[in-house]
């Protein structure tokens, strides 16, 4: 890349599709402006998703993209980078495909720190399939599949990422791109797993009023808040009221390429006294 | 009598050195170029338990694992006997076992003719004479049988050293004065009631491989950057080996979560460029089976090992089976094209393997390579030269293409192609940024739903299979092409069908047999050639409900070549014997006769 | 002209009302006894985008969407155009559009004729005027098109009253109001051109409803106490339906993680004793496939509902087609039976679920529904004696016999039996406790892993296909069963190939056609009927690998008829028209008089 | 069940194939301790299990038992439990079969608060494959697939149940099967989801030595701690050099079952009139 790309270079020739008004925008635009930011190179840079409206994302961005299975983003990632760890990978979905469907493999991605960015776009509901209950979907409500009101305690994200000793954990809200520009341009320059917790609204199956309930819910972290305490940070989470945007949780350590690179792929050929040819490997087959 | 050709069998304890014996002999048999053959059985304890092995022995190549036993060592009878369906003795087998381990009154599955060919021996007196310890019994055992019948000794001093390399110098002299022990002992208070003695020609030595080392080999060979998986018996020792050997290649290894994780893994580093794979079995192919529909649809190259076992579901996780057939070939949802491979032997395994990257690579699609845990687990003897390459045969490997300048104008990556095969970039390359989706697309990617599209984008994935078929040909036949009477198998079922159509020859019967590699895509010319002139097929299986002959029958009409097709399945558990095919040979070639 | 038989296309875009014009229509025709087929087509937007209905109404019992269409109404040009491709018009269909929208300049597929045939209506004009807003303006359209073309008004009305029965008294009577101005625009401003009239008489209303509603109905119906699922589509609404009135029975509805948890979950119900399925689509039944071979293993009753939607992987997850078929039969890994049923349209969801229920119960194993999307999104009219029981046909259930006192003594959940089926106990019996297991077992469930129990206990599993086909034939034959022509169809191809046999026969052409109704275990007997006098057999399948021959040719062996089978292999996206089917008879039949 | 039961009457005809000195030994014979304690009827008691040596247990003991596939065992046990409340379901798994290929189970079985019991014998290791590592496995250890030493942070499973929001998360130890029992009994006792990580020596594939290095490396709870605290638990629980043992985090609210019975169920009934009759539900079809 010669020249400096604008957050236009980074729209790719699909129209979005969503709804008017989804909470989704918001987030693609900031994105787009991030990515300017950040002046990255398409040629080096992989957004995937699973499969949701959130997860059409993929198709929305110039870069080496792809929409891949539901709830498998994260795995896919973590192909791309290890085999891959000069690229920079954005993995995106929503709030069914990472933390129903895919939450197996979020705390694995997690505790190696594998070095890539992990954002959910939350809006408490399951939008493509039109309106059935996620795992964030508050108590009580009526959506498709809980036509008496959704029972049982709901997830909380950040506390669960927390948990699972993710190096970097942020919340932040369509309805303010400039402060999700501002956080994902810190997860991908943190070295790491990032993960981000975008509030989106779904209008067509969660209401219209979901910006104006959610802007009330919300508080912004002021700078003097040190996020590398683990059980502040915790603690943080846990007030469900009022949902703190920003940098809850912060801890830099080695990412999974370089721990492989210098614990397994050294030792390894520090073993094999150099690249092992075949003839080599084949010398332990010998009676 | 001398023996060119013998099939020693050893049980006792998980803590009795069974298996060290075993590879001991191996070792010494292959590094004096002879043909080795050794099957391990164990019971479902994790330490102690059971535990046998069955080591075949030949100056000419062998098939099968022999389906009799001429040695029997038996170091704890108790434990022998859980291995009575198992472990079948020739009527004039020979029986050793320890002289401090009293028989059972009954239930000893002994003849006559055994009983009058039984060598007491004290195998753990003297372990503990030489030792200080009864551990080394084994290696006694071998010295007594080495002078018994024959073995090569010299070899075996040899194996003994390198087994216990890395033991200080004391332990390693024991051991050879344990088994200067009970070479002594036979030479001095055994008198031998037996005629076999063991014949060969030395030559160079041969390798020794297991089939899962095989597919490690071959995955390396081909050039293999990145494996995910997730252990799984009896798969796991691919995955052991690698994550051993290739980060000295610079590969990288996950272990992932679980199956869903590793297809999904490996996909991504597919798309990101590199050569992936994963190996896995039974419950963990079942949970690929959706990722394997993603690559298909993607068009990402991948290569899934799927070592099968005993199924349905958890099965018989240590045991061998041939019923994945139809979930390798039909297994995803869709129209799903993936081609399957199946190895025959340990051999076949790095063949198999190196062919699966050169297809998937270059056509753009998942590759499944069904071995079994009988060729994984099993130990063979392997040519040098097989595995080096010098072996005439399949040894191409491929490297990705990337797309050209002008492809990379206004690049499609799903382009609809003479071949069905399209431009594929990868991360670092400018100009080929697109989207691969598991939603139907168009050229660029992008999702379309409508009928047209579809059916178009349908086309172009199956057409890869027109040219992958013009690629290879690797089926072996045995035995007159023309006979009147066929057998048709497919992976490890091809040792004991090899050697049954043999004999059954030597015995006059007319019988041919066809052992296809490419199990998928249906490659109908070897077929038609094998076909002329047959009036029955027999199709051996290792899957009760006959999935290779219903899978055949959905390709070719028998009827067409005049041809009754006859069933021989059977639930996997223990692989056939050469006597069970040559016997449903004869049957059916009486039954021939008789209609003439 | 006077027709027995209409079919009249909407198209706009999502906010203008076409789904609620279509279903008022098809309430209003039901609910005078007539015969409806609706289909629902979409853009990929989840609000606003593209949106049409396709409504077939007719006097007579109708088997398919109607391949052109009589009257097309264009609340919106640039949708309309979207659907170009699916909405095929007749050659003299009659367009209505809204006066305010223009008409662009090129690219409108109509004829001279159609052209001439063209009524402009200020449909939103006229909306605004009786109602203050455009939203009314499908209402003003159902006034015009029943004034236009005969239909039942006084229905209409009463209908429109339902529709809104929720809202306000003034709603309700301003829509009326716009209906009626809909109607007297016609009288007053409107020279009818066309000559189509539509005639019939009123009978007794029938149902309406989907295949997805036919099923969780079934369901309920066959004694359904849970259910666990994870949103897909298109099979979502059973789940909904079933969350919503389950509970009104004491049942539990579950929604899980994903489809792994969902399998399990009702294998854990159904172990517990409870009557449990689940419901699903491609992506999802792959992950299925494990607990699918689970469920065989162990020996429990579940039912799963595949909605067949276009793949691979995630496809085109709004589009049908038959291409799990393969995937159905042969998911798992191993030798895994378990029961396919297909329906072949929205009474036939009913049936094949209460049918699903009785086999799972009574043989204890899996079975799968193959729906597809274009049953399960369909609306139809049902005879409410259909579902009420009263219908000739398939209507047993089951409730699962528990151990007698004999069977407690010593209880042994796997016993080997006859029919491969054993007592069955669960928690809350006394005695009745043993390990249920997805390991290979003993008759106790203990874990087994030698090749002889397994081979008893495999052959055990497969006996009860012997007894479930002694149960059941519910094939259906459609034309003279003689006829040297044949189609073999399955599942929702059904309608098309009816009505395309029936044409046929009506040109002269002899030809008839089976659909079976269980697809697999495979069923001989009425293939061996079929088959008789038969020279050709046309297979028509949404599958382009044509997966439906390759199953059958694996069971019967088409050559020893005499029988050529003619494949018909098409991906899905859109289903088959009586059209294709019919020229594909005719085809078909020239070659074979030409031949003759 | 007329007379007291013994724990002896728990057992089962198999015999376990454990290698001699398990650490799954001491939590078997602890459990059909605290089944005594409980005077459970078996006919009502289901013990399930996923698959690894130590899911094995499901075969030990006398009551309705179920070995499924790997991983499962939860949505399993949660099928059971919803669809007959009146059962005792304790479900048991592996580190493997629980926080590895079962990861994205538990959260959910947890935040739902079914009413089982969920133990996790954790002996930081794939035992029944033969010694791979697990996400537990401790950092450096070289297994059969890190033969350059494990690598990438470890799970902390007390930490993740407590950020599930588990109603009870407890710890314990093979080695003290006195504690095991009482534990077990108080998980039993529980109304909701009771977690147990029982710390339990796999002495083939981690060594002899694990009973002596985890003795010195735990710490009981003493009497005056109060589980009920979320934030102070997880500090407790943050500690990996010194492993509490106890009951770490408790607290009751409604179970699953009862949730669905109160909120649903009887609002459905109430909604039909009484039980629905197939023509009841007819209706909704008639145009
Ligand atoms: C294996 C599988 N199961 C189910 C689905 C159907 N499905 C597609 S997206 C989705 C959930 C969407 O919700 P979310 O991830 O929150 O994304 P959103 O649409 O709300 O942005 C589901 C259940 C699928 N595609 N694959
Ligand atoms: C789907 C699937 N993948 C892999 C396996 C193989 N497998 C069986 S047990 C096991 C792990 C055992 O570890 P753990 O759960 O910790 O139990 P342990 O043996 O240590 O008690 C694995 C990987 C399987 N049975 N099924
Ligand atoms: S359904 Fe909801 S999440 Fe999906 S596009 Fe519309 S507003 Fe956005
Ligand atoms: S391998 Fe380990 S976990 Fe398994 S039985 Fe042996 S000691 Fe126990
Ligand atoms: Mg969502
Ligand atoms: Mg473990």
């Amino acid at each position: 890349m010669n020249e400096a790309k604008k957050a236009a270079d980074y729209r790719s020739e699909l129209k979005p599709i969503w709804c008017p008004g989804c909470g989704d925008f918001g987030f693609l635009n900031a994105m787009y402006k991030a990515l300017e930011e950040l002046q990255l190179d398409p040629a080096n840079t992989v957004v995937c998703s699973g499969i949701g409206c959130s997860s059409r994302i993929s198709g929305y961005v110039k870069a080496y993209s792809f929409n891949g299975i539901h709830g498998r983003v994260l795995p896919f990632a973590s192909g791309v980078k290890m085999s891959r760890p000069e690229t920079t990978v954005i993995a995106v979905g929503g709030d069914g495909d990472g933390f129903s469907i895919g939450a197996g493999h979020i705390g694995h991605a997690a505790r190696k720190n594998i070095n890539i960015t992990y954002v959910v776009l939350d809006n408490n509901i399951y939008g493509l399939t039109k309106g059935q209950a996620s795992p964030t979907t508050p108590l009580g409500v009526r959506t498709k599949t809980t036509y008496y009101g959704n029972m049982g305690t709901t997830f909380n994200p950040v506390r669960m990422l927390i948990a699972y000793k993710a190096s970097f954990v942020a919340r932040t809200f369509s309805g303010d791109p400039k402060h999700i520009q501002k956080i994902l341009v810190e997860a991908v320059r943190h070295p790491g797993f990032a993960f981000i917790e975008v509030l989106s609204p779904c209008v067509t199956f969660r209401g219209q009023d979901q910006y104006k309930i959610l802007r009330e819910r919300v508080r912004y972290l002021d700078e003097s808040y040190n996020p590398e305490n683990e059980v502040e940070a915790f603690d943080i989470a846990n007030d469900e009221n009022m949902l703190a945007l920003g940098v809850i949780y912060k801890k830099i350590r080695p990412t999974y390429d370089e721990i492989i690179q210098q614990n397994v792929i050294s030792k390894a050929k520090a073993a094999s006294n150099g690249v092992a040819k075949i003839d080599k490997l084949l010398e332990q087959f010998q009676p | 009598m001398n023996n060119r050709n013998i099939v020693i069998g050893i049980a006792g304890s998980g803590g009795d050195g069974v298996v060290s014996a075993g590879e001991i002999l191996v070792n010494a048999a292959s590094s004096d170029g002879l043909f080795v053959f050794m099957l391990k059985s164990f019971g479902a304890q994790i330490r102690g338990g059971e535990c046998s092995v069955r080591v075949r022995i030949s100056d000419l190549p062998v098939q099968s694992q022999g389906d009799r036993i001429d040695v029997m060592v038996v170091l704890s009878w108790s434990n022998f006997l859980r291995f009575r369906t198992e472990l079948l003795l020739k009527d004039n087998a020979v029986i050793l076992s320890d002289t401090d381990d009293p028989m059972p009154d009954k239930d000893v599955p002994l003849n006559d003719q055994q009983r009058e060919l039984w060598y007491k021996i004290p195998f753990s007196k003297l372990a503990n004479e030489k030792t200080g310890s009864s551990l080394a019994k084994n290696i006694v055992m071998l010295g007594a049988i080495s002078e018994l019948f024959s073995l090569p000794k010299e070899a075996l001093n040899k194996s003994v050293h390198k087994k216990f390399r890395n033991k200080p110098d004391d332990i390693i002299e024991s051991n050879i004065k344990a088994m200067q022990a009970g070479t002594d002992y036979v030479c001095e208070h055994v008198e031998k009631k037996d005629p076999l003695r063991f014949e060969y020609e030395a030559r160079s030595p041969r390798l020794v491989m297991q089939g899962n080392e095989a597919v490690a080999m071959g995955a390396i060979y081909a050039g293999l950057e990145f494996y995910a998986g997730y252990p799984i018996t009896p798969s796991t020792e691919i995955m052991e080996w690698i994550s051993r050997y290739l980060p000295q290649r610079d590969g990288i290894t996950m272990q992932m979560e679980d199956e869903l994780a590793s297809i999904n893994a490996i996909i991504g580093a597919s798309f990101a460029g590199r050569k992936a794979m994963t190996a896995t079995s039974g419950p963990g192919i079942s949970l690929m089976t959706e990722g394997i529909g993603l690559a298909t649809m993607a068009e990402i190259p991948i290569v899934i090992i799927n070592v099968q076992r005993g199924g349905p579901s958890t099965g018989l996780p240590t045991k061998t089976e041939q019923a994945d057939l139809m979930q390798a070939i039909w297994g995803s949802t869709g129209d799903s094209p993936r081609v399957v491979i199946a190895p025959c032997d340990v051999e076949d395994c790095f063949d198999c393997t190196v062919m699966a990257f050169y297809i998937s690579e270059k056509y753009q699609m998942p590759v499944i390579v069904l071995s079994d845990q009988f060729i994984a687990h099993r130990t063979e003897s392997v040519s040098p030269d097989a595995i080096r390459g010098t072996k005439e045969g399949f040894r191409k490997t491929y490297t990705r293409d990337i797309p050209n300048e002008e492809e990379l104008k206004e690049y499609r990556r799903y382009k609809f192609t003479e071949s069905g095969v399209s431009p594929m970039s990868y991360p670092g390359i400018p100009g080929g940024e697109y989207l691969g989706s598991g939603l139907e697309h168009d050229e660029r990617g992008y999702p379309r739903g409508d009928a047209v599209s579809h059916q178009k984008m349908t086309e172009k994935r199956w057409k890869k299979f027109e040219y992958i078929k013009q690629e290879f040909r690797f089926e072996r036949f045995y035995g007159p092409l023309d006979a009147p009477l066929g057998v048709i198998a497919w992976g490890s079922t091809k040792g004991a069908v090899k050697e049954a159509v043999n004999k059954a020859n030597a015995m006059g019967i007319a019988v041919g047999a066809l052992v296809p590699q490419l199990i998928y895509p249906f490659l109908l010319d070897p077929f038609n050639e094998f076909m002329k002139n047959k009036k029955r097929v027999i199709i051996p299986e290792m899957s009760f409900s006959g999935q290779f002959k219903r899978y055949l029958r959905g390709f070719i009409r028998f009827g067409d070549y005049g041809v009754k097709d006859v069933a021989y399945a059977k639930a996997g558990g223990s692989p056939f014997t050469v006597e069970e095919i040559l016997n449903k040979i004869i049957e059916v070639w009486k039954d021939m006769e008789a209609r003439r």
